[in-house]
């Protein structure tokens, strides 16, 4: 128990310094402040990869069949792809769980995100700071013929769905082989709907986070960050899985998770480009930048594990890319091809160190390092962007008034913020349903495995 | 020499490995099986289809040793692979005419 | 003999209970006559998505990109979509005999809808209530020139063309583990012909269905009830698997069958929101329907199964999906988003009841549930949506003088007619081609496995 | 070593053969010379699937959403495409070799595209006849707005480093479960650079090939042929894999090849209808033929196993298919449906015939038979086409003063060209590589796999 | 103490755990092997690379009986697994020194 | 009759098998196996997890023979599995009470 605290102690240090290091920035920006206003403005325009804000408000065939198919990638990345990439990483006698964890928890979100999700979300509510209101609840008041810029107002909806379905399912890699299943559920209903949300409207909705113009494209924070940080709260809560650093863990499928990588780098751009919400010249940019910051992941874990130990493995491979892609997710749309490719090799040599040494040294199992791949790349992507859209490093440059330190300061202070709100948050939700349903499977059913005690089927048989 | 075979439980393998080990067991042979036994099994549903799997998977290990260490493996099997719940496994000792190395093509104790 | 005959009458009973009740319904539409014909005219347009109707047939670049992505993702649905998602339920010596019965089935059919089958589906003919005409045969008269509606007409007959080859690679299911490849490619080229194409003319192509007035916007009764019937008469005239019921056939490999119905759920973006031809507004309601319909589909299996048996399973889940994504297929573009729940909740437990109570107490071996799923929810969605397309549970409504029971009728009577269609003619293709070409393996084969007797291969070696 | 000569004289003669073949024809053109110059015009306009020749150069979404999205299904089509269709052909302890092998490839290609490689295909440069420029090297000049006929420059950039990452890994399966990981990605980067990027400039950007006629729409020489020799090269360069011929060396996963055959056929659209750069007639008419000539490939292949050995195999299915969509590659705008089908049958018969006849007469240990399918079907396709383009095989027709014979020459030259140019240099290559970094495993790490002696892992455990 | 194992084919596997467990056996360990013998295998053919596959999927069943068992376990086993057809499998008896049940240490017959 | 058990690097099944049907051996029984004994095996790291896997594959061969053909048996297995390398192997012979051909039920050597 000390030792829990005394890890979250440790994350919400990190935090504290992030913010507090902004704070100090922010007294270097008081000459600034004549420009905020206007800087804020412009910024947010970047930052809301959720709002509509052109003028004319007719449908594009071109833009909405993009958006179609980015919703339908993101799916893809989901429910095969992410299931595919953890589910090949634990033993074969789990395998079944994972799937099932990412697979049901996809649809549970999926319904409440028509329930009340996109409501919180991405309409005006009276605590618009933090929240989106109840207006829009069972979508009501949208029609067939509603439209969000220039795709029908449904394609934006199921669009954001898919990120509401996809970050509790990120998730699941933390506390894989020993959760319940049932306690799984009531735990991400409730964090969806007072972390998840909450967030997602204060840097898209037009909240809080948007206001202190924050970049955060296509979910750094939003989705990675805040995934990473619920993960580690949940993995060192849950404590680790029986006979963890003793007993042969080895992932039972690899090519699983070669293609579960593959689908990911692949749905990826459903994600990034995606949320561009129109085929334009910018979602050129992301799309370039997201294939070669992948590339580049795959070549920074890679060259790492080759100095280390003298072997490049398929997993560092795929982890190499994942890490690249979010560290990308929240700077694709403010670097260049260049800054893409320093952006995810540096950002997965720092993935690698925190899955190996870090992880390590702390000495929490996060079965499947959501912390130390999405977490960790997350927040270089989310800091380190604001070096890289400098004209300088082929980036597009700064709204006016905005410096690279100043840029810096907004980025590390959103993503403390996102930090201490989700670690926080993550914690007390935890204690709640592990107190009530129940979080973790009796020892006898977590030798036996979840596949035959939670869902009574086996994956392989002959 | 004695042809010693057991059953275990899969997760207790590495331990029963490095006890045989200490006591200077050289090679062993290692094989997943599935087992029959008291312990019961689970039932598994596939729509409508229900499957009772009395097998579960257990792990046989198969041990050439002389004749005086005999004893000492399958006490060291016994001590390792004991977690005192139902279908902790059997150990069975039979009698072992030969062995030969093949590399070296030596024979008896000498290619244990 | 006797059994399989009054197995088949209750199907047949079920069809004209269906036809019988429609024409009660119809009884008590005497007064809604003088408003018959307009009706009709207003709703073959909801009906038809074969047809374009609209008047500027000029190309659209952004109908014309999402309808080539639509086409993909069908056909990705089948392969390897479906393959996989049947290939995981069988046992390890026969997979590779699904995967290539799905695999060569697509292949055929293709080559024989670019041949024929367009022509007789789409054009008309001389007997044009029944099956159109032999003018397009060879895709004789298409040029690359010719547009339909907004698209390319090569990419209107590339689309419908997977609809064709998914649809026959469906029946697979059935009579999975026993049947003679030879035998099977026979049968399904005869059912393609006689029972696919007059039925899909008949629905989409302008013939007597449509002309009822009845909705099918995605292939509810073309593509699901038609494939789950024809299952199972298979499944029924060729028997059980040798060993059914008393030996374990659990499926070898779940994870196969959950990327398989993972990619099934993507791809039926393209099927559904391709079946509106364009990327507009409607296609914004169809993606979200078709969104929660799958996503409702899994929670109302894994609810009815927590319950039943304590244990959600990961198959349930993936069944569930699929039932709810068959359900909304004919709904997709009249229900609004709370009734693609509804429909997709409520269509998924009837299917889990179908697939446990009906199956066994009917004791038929349908291998792979594709009546039971296919079938069932397709009935439930082409008659539910009657329904939920009211304006109060969110649907667009009716077309004037149509009221919820005249639709519920129509949509009955169409049901009813595909059954009584294809499962009569299914009956007499089977006795035909078991009597001449055969349709069963040998005992010993069947024993040794299809993988190695019909095709010389083994799914796995180290 | 003599025997590995006399193999490559066997190549060697046949491109020779192939190009005399053109230049006997070519005699036969002097009168057709007077049209020379328009021919060549002409003709460029189809053979250059790189260049935007349109005059209004604003963004179209529809084409540009179909072109990201076609980038995405190349992608696809590498990883984890080919990836499985490869892995799933070796030995399971060398699996996750191969799926590296493709993967890292994939991401370091795409690397080196933006540092130089895109630069040097697609720019103007002193040696243009050749190779490009290094004006656009680190994609130098290319800014957001950059146009490429109606869709971003970054879109068509980001889709032709598709290409380029996708043949390299092609090569894999000439080598499989017998090649050095340094040593192979040393001989990849040196391929692109003086094999890839050469022919592709002369081909696509303006170079030699194109400036004779050829039609190369999607890929024929640039990307099959390329590989397809390479392969052959380096297979008989490195020897045959240890126990060739004497030890089963089944494929361990034959479902993760049928997979990856499927994603490559779906992949496949974005390769041949992508090439078109826009979603127009001339992509509907793409479409079609990519899909029927797969079809036809299943089928051809199938029966001809058929009629040898009396078992159709699912190895033979994909195989079919994949030869089927080689060949059309090259056709694909050129030829009609029908056309289309007649090719993709015919080139899988021959690459049937390669595989097995051919392959063993020769002796040659091809792992994963690249040169006999992507080689091979490849030649059928680039020189077919000449025949099935003529109009009264529903082909589009030739430019004026082009016959078939003529058209047929150029095709045969360029074929010719590609060979000897890419077998030569690959050749050079694997000696200077072999040499320096080496490049085949110690006997001792290729009998314990490639998966724990390179890299470190196991692809399966319990 | 007798160790009998028994080669069978795979589908008989549980007619013959049912038989044995009527006359009274309490455990069989069970394994997935390949059997090579009178009944001859098939040609797998992949591209151009075709296999004789000699080995044909069997199972094999070892238990640990009393002696007097023994004789009706051969028989339970034979007349359970048969098919008649050739590669119905063999059954090999030896001698078994002794036995002992980890969870218990109990050795001799009461821990069969 | 002797039972005789072998274990030996995978590759060299075929060579094996071809050199007991040589000397007149009609049937075996072969299971893949894990081996644990001098031959040393290598290390998986799996992002931050390191994991040495002592155990090599092998696979395992039995074959019931009789008492005259049992040491013409052990110098073909020997002979045939040799590489000379470490890890090739053993073989281990032990006596055999009684066979039983379950499709004949015939006995003795005439079952094997
Ligand atoms: N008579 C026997 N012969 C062969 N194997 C046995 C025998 N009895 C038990 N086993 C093996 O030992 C395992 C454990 O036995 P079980 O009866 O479940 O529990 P316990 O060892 O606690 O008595 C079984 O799964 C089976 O593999
Ligand atoms: N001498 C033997 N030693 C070990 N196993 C044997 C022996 N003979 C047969 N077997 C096993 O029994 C199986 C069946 O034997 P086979 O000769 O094919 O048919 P049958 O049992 O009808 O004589 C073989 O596949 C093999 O696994
Ligand atoms: N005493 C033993 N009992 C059972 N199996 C053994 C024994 N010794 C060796 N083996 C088996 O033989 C294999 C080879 O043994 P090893 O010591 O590695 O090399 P070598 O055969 O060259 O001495 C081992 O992997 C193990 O499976």
């Amino acid at each position: 128990m000390k030792k829990i605290f005394s890890k979250i102690g440790l994350v919400g240090l990190l935090s504290f310094f992030l913010i507090g290091f902004s704070q100090v920035g922010m007294s270097n920006e008081v000459f600034d402040l004549s420009n905020g206003t206007m800087l804020l403005a412009d910024n947010t325009e970047v930052a809301t990869a959720g709002e509509a804000v052109e003028e004319a408000p007719s449908l594009d065939t071109g833009d909405t069949a993009w958006m179609i198919v980015a919703t339908i990638l993101v799916i893809v990345m989901a429910i095969p792809g992410l299931a595919l990439f953890y589910g090949g990483l634990v033993r074969s006698k789990n395998m079944l769980s994972v799937l099932m964890q990412v697979f049901v928890t996809f649809s549970l979100m999926s319904v409440l995100w028509v329930i009340y999700g996109y409501s919180l979300a991405f309409t005006e509510g009276p605590y618009n700071t933090w929240i989106g209101g109840l207006g829009a609840a069972f979508l009501g008041g949208i029609s067939g013929d509603s439209i969000s810029g220039t795709i029908p107002e449904y394609v934006f909806v199921t669009f954001q769905l898919t990120f509401a379905a996809l970050t509790p399912a990120l998730i699941v890699g933390g506390f894989a082989e020993r959760i319940k299943f049932s306690g799984m559920l009531v735990f991400l209903t409730l964090w969806l709907t007072v972390v998840y949300l909450p967030i997602c409207h204060m840097v898209w909705g037009g909240g809080l986070i948007s206001s202190w113009g924050a970049i955060d494209f296509a979910g750094g924070t939003v989705v990675h960050i805040n995934a990473g940080v619920a993960a580690l709260v949940l993995a060192i809560c849950l404590g680790k899985r029986l006979g963890y650093g003793k007993e042969v863990m080895a992932p039972h499928n690899m090519p699983m998770t070669m293609i579960g990588a593959s689908l990911l780098w692949a749905g990826w751009f459903g994600f990034n480009v995606g949320s561009e919400l129109a085929a334009d010249s910018t979602a050129g940019l992301v799309m370039i930048n997201t294939q070669v910051a992948a590339a580049a992941g795959v070549l920074g874990w890679i060259i790492m594990e080759w100095m280390a130990r003298g072997k490049p493995s398929m997993l560092g491979g795929a982890s190499g890319a994942i890490s690249g892609l979010v560290a990308i997710t929240p700077a694709c749309a403010v670097v260049g091809p260049m800054g893409a490719i320093v952006l995810g090799f540096i950002a997965s040599m720092i993935a690698y160190w925190a899955c190996t040494s870090l992880k390590k040294s702390l000495g929490y199992d996060d079965s499947l390092d959501v912390f130390g791949i999405h977490g960790v790349a997350g927040i270089v992507g989310a800091v380190g962007l604001a070096i890289l859209m400098a004209p300088q490093f082929g980036g597009v440059g700064y709204d006016d008034g905005v410096t690279t330190m100043s840029q810096f300061m907004i980025q590390a202070k959103s993503v403390g913020f996102t930090i201490i709100w989700c670690g926080v948050i993550s914690f007390i939700l935890f204690k709640i349903v592990d107190a009530t349903v129940g979080l973790r499977v009796s020892e006898e059913d977590e030798r036996a495995g979840l596949d035959t005690t939670s869902h009574g089927e086996t994956a392989y048989h002959s | 020499m004695k042809f010693i075979t057991a059953v275990i439980k899969p997760f207790k393998l590495d331990e029963v490995r490095e006890a045989l080990s200490e006591i200077g067991v050289q090679g062993i042979t290692v094989t997943e099986v599935k087992g029959f036994g008291r312990q019961k099994g689970h039932t598994e549903l596939y729509r409508g289809a229900e499957y009772v799997i009395d097998f579960l998977p257990k792990v046989k290990l198969e041990v050439a040793v002389s004749d005086k260490l005999a004893k000492k493996v399958v006490e060291a099997i016994t001590k390792s692979a004991l977690t005192g719940k139902i279908g902790d496994g059997k150990i069975f000792v039979m009698g072992l005419d030969q062995v030969q190395r093949i590399r070296t093509g030596e024979t008896g104790e000498d290619a244990l």
